[in-house]
């Protein structure tokens, strides 16, 4: 099973690699094709892996040590079992189907083999991050997907700066920064919480750690908690470290399938569901991650309302599922979470496919305000963001339906009633921004034409490489019992109460209507045409939606420019002007001083004489001083 | 008698130096230098130091006296100079402070105790006798250093006052055109 | 009756004398004859403490010191004599070249 | 009537004088050779110096330690003879330096080389007694002549040099007699031994300590005169800069070796006795000294004259030693003394080597400024490594041959409880290095000065002898550090001290 | 070749001494031929090195001044044994690097006698001897930096001299005082480490010497607020000096604090750590938003440089064996990222006379293999795992933790600074158009530009992914430094702060 386990992570790695030799050279297709024939090698290899889990059990392999210091001992130790072994098959799914679209995706791309070796990297560094078994393993693949998905954000790093109303993310090298930056201070956060569990346990691997739980104190383990959770609100673009994910989408669009919606941004979920032993042990902390949670479903799908940039708009669709997931995972309901975390996967790396499909077709247009009517010429993407947008909305019998509905059970069945109404409310804006789009982009008038686009649909093969997401976006939700049944292995299995069973019906069909209820309305709203409202676009709530809260504003008045300008101060105020000019100070009294005593020295021999005389005096007085001293 | 010689001879050697630094004529004030020391030279007598008083007779009114009354021929310096001389306050608040300090060290009654000579005036020499007598025995080395001491200042008298100095044997024009700048 | 100390408070009087003259006097010739002067101060104190201590050390002393000063009178004139011959004066203001 | 009085010549032990003899024997021969026949070259004088120097170091070599002659006045102990031999280790580099590619004013005189042996002679006076009568004759002796021997250079510099130095030298005498006096006073001695001896039993007596301090504080005008410790110093690099160089650097080392001997018999007596304002006072005047020098020295524009304030700073740094009165501390002093003597002496006879005929060519009044010196290495890459080898050794750069003095007394400055002494002791170093590090700036990294390639011009053979002998002693003084320091240290501690 | 401490010493001064003769043609393949040789002198001493021996080996003893103490005492254990590989290499590498400068030789011959120094510093077990190679490698240091620097060499130069040799006069006379009380203990002088370890100082005399000798090594580091004469010496140094300062030189500062510091003054150190630590905070923030504000490339590094160090000390005053091993591993790890991004800088500046980062932008356009390596040496300098970068910095943070969280909380902000001030300068240079007409015809890395970073590069990676060879030795020496602390240190506190890996404790 090993050589399972390594195929599975090296394939890509060696696809990177393979891909990063000709990294200068112009366009191979070679590498296209060798890159994605390995990730599906490695996809392969996953499902088989998934086979032996589910029928044997899990794997475990140690490559070699890798720190060895003081008593810590940190191995390249993999270990397979049922949850990592549904996010690889996941992840490297999404990975292939990634890599067959970015073949006619970048087609015409300078950076085209560059551009595979940056993609293969990520999935490798994303199977390091789930597969690993200890936390620093596990840090390695976080860092690691945070580097590649700064090298796929500024992908087109040759674009200068714009201001923040001609582009919101500024230049794609800026977004990169951001996002890299952004999750540093989060992985600071999860540094202390490895520390933390380093100096409490003696040891990083995931189940001495778990083995350990019980030894360890309450609070301790709510900082454990918490600094684990900072770490994943970094990765996860949860509030308030959320504004990079809808800068990142400056990156080439399957970059965004795949880093930004459907594996990368799900490790902060990820790392929750991993630690649940930890999670369990405290509910208050939990239930933090879930308001958190909530709280940025609802709030990152307000901001999707108004936003006219279609990867904007999915971008903060993610930042909302992810709410969804946290939400769940919070509340106790692991394999919920990791459950809509693969629907997730699925039907928003189809979503951001269709939306680079139809970006292709426009010309690298976003503004769904300058779209509309596609559908007549790209059928297919039409139909895979339909599809797409259905299980986003959590239609029956799409798998969103599922898993979302399934979350809102979760929060009704805890009680937590606020939770639940806010996703339920969530769920009804996201249904209405989701077919939003899809109106604007494929129905109403053809305002392309306008402006002088001549859409076509992308290749064949491009489109049969969509076709498994769509499927499983479509299919994913009818393994629900099966899924948990094969992941509760691990996971502690989550049953609902008694009085949820009996509203179990009530729930879906008030969950289904306020879905349902979204769609007409952007039916209403757009099936024809734009309808624009000036005087809404002019209102305060439009103003701070389409402005996202302003924070990003905020956080560059608040963060940014201050600490430019403390670092301005601190170079020229403390540096030279206080440091430097102490040392070159002292330098100068002394120097000053020794032009002063010089005048003693002017030559004039009777005032030599002098100063002898003079000396022997204050000879006298130190001699007096001396003995009066003693 | 003694005290009234110690007075006497105390106050004209102090009012004689005082000319000499303070006079402007340089003939006065050599010819009050000469006369403290011959002044000097009674006090070495009262002191019953006959030997050294004829020698400070000998040497000072003799030799110095001599020397420095050929240099100022030499140097055509008889009548009054002119000195810008320093500020008075400095000079003299240098010269009395200093002044108080010897005195604080010299006149310390601790001074005289009862010690025990360590080389004694032989009793019943004359003093030239016993000065002659540890001259030639203890301090014959000194002595001796001493005349060598002479010679070189002899050496050094010949060799600065003699005409080779006037004229640079130093391999150099520039360097002396260099020093005419600097006048 | 005069005592060691009357002797030697004479001494410290006229060394002073002697500083003030050497650090008053501008004509080196005549700052040399304050020279003397110092050190005669110096032969009084050591013939009368000889004198006082019936010891023969301090008028050897005093010997010595006279056949110094003989010493220094003959290379201070020698000097005296090469610098006027080559710059005609004996003013010490104008011997200012090196300084600084 | 007199008794007559028989001395027998053994207790006189006649021995003791044999290098005072060699070398005034020496001074002798020279002067008769140059009456019965004139015009001589320059070179047999020389080597004839050479060669009397020569048998005094091994008459010197040769004296039995710890002893006394000729009526108890000479006194041959240890350190008396570590610092003849350091005298005319010296004096036998500093000779040869007359053998110059060029010709100079005092090398026509034989009486020079007669009257430099005097002066040698004199020195050795100084230290082998401690009768302060034979101190002061010795101390004359010597200075005469080295005022004469400066004045002989016969420039405006030298002549203007010499007088200043003879005048202070003259208020400095008087001083030293008056402090000879007070010490009489108080011991009727002047035989230091013998003033222990009274002073150990009078130590206690009420107001005893105004003259004892009187009196040591008189006599240190004059050792502080003539170590040049501020603000006694002034004349220093007046003189120095007038002087030939050679001269200069003879003289930052063998009279400065000289009067710290007869300083550590003078006030080493003081400080044993636990005389606590002497010491106080020589701390005082070495911090000051160093200090002070050291400010100024940085703001020179003559390397000569950066050369001489440094030569303070490194005289008060080893005062600093004197008040410590231990064994490793006195030690320190001549191993310092000795290693110093190597480097500065080749510091200025490289400067001695480079003073060319072109006179004041870049600037007005100086010398060897610094300008003159941009770019050396150019031109004359082995001078300048050299010439930074001996600035690399005197700011006290491992493993040049003054780190190992400088971390000598050093130590023994902390050995003695004065932490903050060797603290400020490092800070000048420190201070130091800036100045020393100037000039290794101006050969090394400038661009070469115009006339540049005639600065060697002075150069002949023995001045390339004696630079190398130095700058290997330089830096290979490591490997004498042991024999050295053990010899020194066995020396000065069966004198005593 | 029992020996081969001595040999590794004075071969590059040999053969610069020898190097006079070599005409100026064939000096830069003298010179080559020379690092390589010593280079694989040091690999061999890897080789020969017995990593599970924790204490000294290859010992030479040879008795200089015995009056004084003073011996020629060599021997390295895992702590110093890499430091000396990385001089070799990194001197090695930097004349690969060498471009055409004025007066190669000179350039090629300092750099010998300076490598002489280096080793010489790592190896030596006699403080004297110690600080001679110390004060001696300031000297072909003055003359790399004041010779072939910028425009304003000579005050870069000279401060730096100053600087240091101040900070080191101060340290001996600490050594000075150990060494006396040394003496008057045992009866006998000696300058010996391993003789000072043994020495049990009294507490207040721990204290004031603990700092007599952070002086020396702080300004070394240099730590805040010693640091400035750094950026100048950077930001005039040619390229090769810039290298081999901040891998070499700045690591003796660090070197120093474990060598000396930590085993023979446990007691203060553990006492210090408080106002240590702050310190390099102070460095590691402050710094950084200085690095920030630069406007030249080279300052920025040379700034991060300092922000570095920091974490450095943070470990090293863990007191335990993982904040130690992790400082000496990223005084490694920073000593060839530094030294590359130096290497780098100066391929730029070779080309275009400028540093100044508003010069550049898109940069990544014209010089792809450039960007690359620049890419991987700023990850490796921001700290990403698998690369050199994170084992260290990980490391010293881990270990630092057991001290006080909060101050490595404040410390780990370096992973979070370092990036925006690495980001912001490969943006500003790498990324965006390329605005500049004269950027436009720069040529790639040339063969002689790769040959120096690509070992580089390899290293960056191989010490990331597998350190284990580096790691173990290090840390088996440093064990023994922590046991040897603990058993040393008086006072209760301390005993409690150092904390003794449980392996070790097993192991007895």
């Amino acid at each position: 099973m090993e050589t399972l386990i390594y195929t599975a992570l090296f394939a890509p790695l060696v696809g990177s690699l393979f891909a990063a030799m000709f990294g200068m050279s112009p366009k191979t297709l070679l590498t296209g094709v060798v890159t994605s024939l390995l990730l599906f090698v490695s996809f392969v290899a996953s499902v088989l892996l998934l086979q032996h889990v589910m029928a044997v059990g899990p794997v475990h392999a140690t490559l070699m040590d890798w720190i060895v210091a003081g008593d810590m001992r940190i191995p390249f130790g993999f270990s397979v079992d049922e949850v990592t072994a549904v996010m690889m098959v996941v992840v490297t799914l999404v990975s292939t189907v990634v890599h067959i679209y970015s073949n006619g995706y970048m087609e015409h791309d300078k950076g085209f083999n560059r551009f595979f070796s940056y993609l293969s990297a990520f999935v490798f560094s994303m199977l390091v991050l789930v597969m690993s078994d200890n936390f620093l393993g596990l840090f390695i693949g976080w860092e690691g997907v945070g580097v590649c998905s700064w090298l796929l954000i500024g992908f087109w790093y040759h674009r200068k700066d714009e201001s923040r109303d001609v582009n919101p993310s500024i230049s794609p090298a800026w977004a990169a920064n951001e996002a890299f930056i952004m999750n540093r201070i989060a992985d600071l956060g999860m540094l202390i919480g490895i520390f933390l569990i380093y100096w409490n346990v003696g040891s990083l691997q995931y189940d001495q750690v778990f083995a350990s739980v019980g030894q360890m104190s309450h609070g301790l383990l709510v900082a454990i908690g918490i600094f684990l959770f900072i770490g994943a609100m970094g990765k996860s673009a949860q509030f308030p470290l959320h504004t990079w994910l809808a800068d990142a989408m400056e990156g080439p669009t399957p970059v965004s399938a795949l880093i930004h919606a459907a594996t990368m941004v799900t490790a902060g979920v990820y790392l929750v569901i991993r630690a649940h032993p930890l999670y369990s042990a405290i509910p208050e902390v939990g239930y933090f991650i879930a308001v958190v949670g909530t709280f940025v479903a609802i709030f990152a799908a307000s901001m999707a309302l108004v936003n006219r940039d279609l990867k904007r708009i999915i971008a903060y669709s993610t930042l909302s599922q992810l709410g969804y997931m946290f939400a769940a995972a919070g509340l106790g309901a692991y394999w919920v979470a990791l459950f809509h975390l693969a629907a997730h996967a699925f039907f928003k790396a189809l979503l951001f496919l269709g939306a680079g499909n139809v970006m292709h077709a426009m010309h690298d247009e976003l503004d769904i305000f300058k779209m509309g009517g596609l559908k007549k010429v790209m059928g297919w993407t039409y139909a895979y963001m339909g599809i797409a947008s259905l299980a986003l909305a959590g239609i029956w019998p799409l798998a969103g339906f599922y898993s979302k509905d399934t979350i809102l059970e979760v929060a009704f069945n805890e009680h937590t009633y606020g939770i639940w109404f806010v996703l339920w409310l969530t769920a009804g804006l996201t249904a209405f921004y989701s077919f939003r789009l899809v109106f604007l982009t494929f129905w109403s008038d053809e305002r392309y034409k306008e402006y002088g686009f001549h859409p076509h649909e992308v290749q064949k093969y491009v489109l049969w490489a969509m076709a498994p997401l769509a499927i499983l976006a479509v299919i994913f939700g009818w393994w629900k019992e099966e899924f948990m049944a094969f992941v509760t292995r691990l996971l502690p299995a989550y049953e609902m109460n008694e009085h949820t069973h009996h509203m179990l019906g009530v729930l879906i069909v008030v969950t289904l209507a306020i879905a349902i209820g979204g769609i007409v309305v952007a039916y209403l709203m757009y099936h024809k045409r734009l309808r624009r409202n000036p005087k809404i676009e002019a209102s305060l709530p439009y103003r701070i939606l389409s402005n996202q809260y302003y924070i990003p504003v905020f956080y560059d008045k608040a963060f940014a420019k201050p600490y430019a300008e403390l670092s301005d101060i601190a170079w020229k105020e403390i540096d030279m002007q206080v440091v430097d000019a102490t040392v070159d100070g002292i330098a100068k009294i002394v120097e000053e001083s020794g032009d002063e005593s010089r005048k003693m020295q002017n030559g004039n021999l009777s005032d030599y004489l002098k100063w002898m005389a003079a000396g022997a005096l204050i000879l006298a007085v130190l001699a007096l001083v001396a003995a009066l001293k003693s | 008698m003694e005290t009234f010689a110690f007075y006497l001879f105390s106050i004209l050697i102090i009012g004689l130096f005082a000319v000499t630094v303070l006079s402007r004529n340089v003939l006065y004030a050599m010819t009050s230098l000469a006369a403290g020391m011959v002044l000097i030279s009674g006090l070495f007598f009262l002191l019953g130091a006959d030997f050294l008083g004829v020698v400070q007779l000998i040497v000072y009114v003799g030799a110095v006296m001599a020397l420095y009354a050929f240099a100022m021929m030499f140097f055509d310096a008889t009548s009054v100079i002119k000195e810008k001389n320093s500020s008075a306050t400095t000079v003299f608040l240098l010269g009395g402070l200093s002044a108080v300090l010897l005195v604080v060290i010299f006149a310390a009654p601790s001074i005289g105790g009862n010690l025990q000579p360590l080389y004694p005036s032989p009793d019943g020499a004359s003093n030239p006798q016993a000065v002659g007598l540890v001259l030639f025995t203890k301090y014959l080395v000194p002595f001796e250093v001493a005349a060598v001491m002479l010679l070189v200042a002899m050496i050094a008298g010949i060799i600065l006052a003699g005409k080779k100095m006037e004229h640079r044997i130093t391999s150099s024009e520039e360097e002396n055109s260099g020093e005419k700048e600097m006048k | 009756m005069i005592g060691l100390s009357h002797y030697l408070i004479l001494s410290a009087i006229l060394f002073s004398i002697g500083l003030v003259g050497v650090i008053r006097r501008k004509n080196l010739l005549m700052l040399f004859f304050a020279t003397e002067i110092m050190l005669n101060a110096a032969n009084v104190a050591f013939a009368a403490i000889s004198s006082y201590y019936h010891d023969l050390s301090g008028q050897m002393f005093a010997f010595f010191i006279i056949a110094v000063a003989a010493s220094e009178v003959a290379v201070g004139l020698g000097l005296l004599i090469v610098l006027y011959k080559k710059y005609g004066t004996l003013d010490l203001d104008n011997y200012t070249m090196l300084e600084g | 009537m007199l008794q007559p009085i028989s001395v027998s010549l053994e207790s006189l032990n006649l021995i003791t004088l044999s290098p005072m003899l060699v070398i005034i024997g020496g001074a002798l021969l020279i002067l008769i050779i140059d009456l019965l026949k004139k015009d001589l070259d320059t070179s047999l004088y020389v080597m004839l110096s050479v060669l009397v120097l020569f048998v005094d170091f091994g008459a010197t070599l040769s004296l039995g330690i710890n002893e006394r002659g000729f009526f108890d006045v000479m006194l041959l102990d240890g350190i008396s003879i570590v610092a003849q031999l350091l005298i005319l280790i010296a004096s036998m580099l500093f000779i040869p330096l007359a053998l110059t590619g060029k010709k100079f004013h005092e090398y026509s005189y034989p009486e020079y080389f007669a009257l430099f042996l005097f002066m040698v002679g004199g020195f050795q006076f100084m230290v082998a007694t401690d009768n302060l009568i034979l101190i002061f004759i010795g101390l004359e002796t010597a200075s005469l002549a080295l005022y004469t021997l400066i004045a002989m250079h016969n420039t405006r510099g030298a002549l203007e040099g010499a007088m200043k130095y003879f005048t202070m030298g003259a208020m400095a005498a008087g001083f030293f007699v008056m402090g000879a006096a007070a010490i009489y006073a108080v011991t009727g001695a002047v035989e230091l031994y013998d003033i222990a001896k009274v002073l150990q039993t009078r130590i206690a007596e009420p107001g005893i300590m105004i003259p004892v301090v009187g009196g040591a504080l008189l006599m240190m005008v004059a050792i502080g005169f003539k170590v040049s410790l501020i603000p006694f110093h002034l004349w220093t690099p007046d003189v120095y800069e007038g002087a030939s160089a050679p001269m200069a650097g003879y003289m930052s080392i063998v009279p400065k070796v000289t009067m710290m001997v007869v300083a550590m018999r003078v006030l080493g007596l003081y400080v044993d006795m636990g005389v606590e304002s002497v010491r106080w006072m020589i701390i005082a005047l070495a911090v000051v000294t160093m200090t002070l020098s050291n400010m100024m020295a940085l703001v020179q524009r003559d390397v000569k004259r950066m050369l001489a304030y440094s030569s303070i700073a490194h005289a008060g740094f080893v005062m600093a030693a004197l008040a410590l009165d231990t064994t490793k501390a006195y030690s320190s002093i001549f191993l310092y003394y000795g290693l110093f003597l190597f480097t500065n002496l080749g510091a200025f006879a490289m400067l001695w080597i480079s003073r060319n005929n072109k006179g004041h060519r870049y600037h007005p009044r100086y010398h060897h400024p610094y300008e003159k010196f941009s770019g050396l290495i150019h031109y004359s890459p082995a001078g300048a490594v050299i010439m930074a080898i001996f600035m690399l050794s005197l700011t006290g750069v491992p493993p040049f041959s003054l780190f190992w003095g400088k971390l000598y007394v050093i130590s023994a400055t902390v050995d003695a409880g004065y932490i903050w002494l060797a603290i400020v002791m490092v800070l000048n170093s420190a201070i130091a290095a800036y100045y020393y590090l100037k000039l290794i700036v101006y050969m090394f990294l400038k661009p070469p000065a115009p006339g540049i390639e005639t600065i060697g011009i002075n150069k002949s053979k023995p001045l390339v002898v004696i630079v190398g002998i130095s700058a290997a002693v330089t830096t290979l003084s490591i490997f004498i550090m042991q024999p050295l320091l053990s010899y020194i240290t066995y020396m000065v501690s069966v004198s005593g001290y | 070749m029992e020996n081969i401490l001595s040999v590794l010493i004075f071969f590059p001064l040999v053969a610069a001494l020898l190097g006079f003769v070599v005409r100026k043609e064939s000096i830069r393949v003298y010179g080559l031929t020379v690092a390589a040789i010593e280079f694989l002198l040091t690999l061999w001493l890897w080789f020969a090195f017995d990593p599970n021996n924790a204490g000294f080996q290859f010992i030479e003893y040879i008795p200089l001044v015995s009056d004084f103490g003073i011996n020629y005492y060599l021997g390295v254990d895992g702590i110093s044994l890499f430091l000396v590989v990385m001089t070799g290499l990194i001197t090695l590498i930097g004349i690969i690097g060498l471009g055409d400068v004025k007066r190669l030789k000179n350039m090629i011959l300092s750099l010998l006698v300076l490598e002489t120094a280096m080793v010489g510093v790592f190896v030596s077990l006699d403080a004297i001897v110690f600080y001679l190679f110390w004060e001696f490698s300031l000297v072909p240091m003055l003359y790399i930096i004041g010779y072939w620097g910028g425009e304003r060499r000579l005050y870069a130069a000279i401060k730096f001299f100053l600087y240091t040799f101040t900070g080191s006069l101060i340290m001996l006379v600490g050594m000075l005082y150990v060494a006396y009380i040394y003496q008057s203990v045992a009866g006998v002088w000696s300058f010996s480490i391993t003789d000072w370890y043994a020495l049990v100082l009294p507490i207040s005399v721990q204290k004031w010497l603990f700092w007599a000798f952070f002086i020396g090594f702080a300004i070394k580091v240099p730590m805040f607020p010693f640091h400035t004469w750094l950026p100048y010496a950077h930001g005039q140094a040619p390229t090769i000096g810039s290298v081999i300062l901040a891998a070499v030189l700045l690591k003796m500062g660090t070197y120093g604090f474990v060598r000396f510091s930590l085993p023979m003054f446990p007691d203060a150190s553990v006492a210090y750590i408080l106002p240590v630590a702050v310190l390099a905070i102070i460095m590691i923030i402050y710094t950084a938003m200085v690095a920030y504000a630069q406007e030249d490339m080279k300052q920025v590094i040379a700034y991060s440089s300092i922000s570095h160090m920091g974490v450095i000390i943070l470990g090293t005053f863990a007191m335990n064996a993982e904040g130690i091993t992790g400082s000496i591993f990223l005084m490694l790890s920073h000593g060839i990222v530094s030294g590359a991004l130096f290497l780098l800088v100066g391929v730029i500046y070779d080309r275009r006379h400028t540093k100044l980062m508003s010069e550049f932008g898109g940069l990544a356009a014209v010089m792809p293999k450039y960007a690359v390596i620049f890419g991987i040496m700023l990850m490796a300098s921001v700290g990403l795992p698998l690369t050199i970068g994170f084992v260290g910095e990980y490391l010293s943070l881990a270990g630092f933790f057991r001290i006080s969280p909060i101050m490595t909380l404040l410390g780990g902000t370096s992973i979070i600074l370092g990036a925006i001030y690495m980001l912001s300068l490969y943006k500003k240079s790498f990324f965006g158009p390329v605005t500049k007409e004269e950027n436009k015809k720069l040529t790639d890395l040339n063969g002689r530009e790769l040959a120096a970073l690509v070992p580089l590069v390899a290293i960056v990676i191989w010490l990331g992914v597998y350190p284990k060879p580096v790691l173990v030795p290090i840390d088996n020496s440093v064990k023994a430094l922590v046991t040897f602390m603990e058993e040393k240190a008086q006072t209760p506190e301390a005993k409690a702060i150092i904390h003794v890996s449980t392996s070790t404790k097993e192991a007895k």
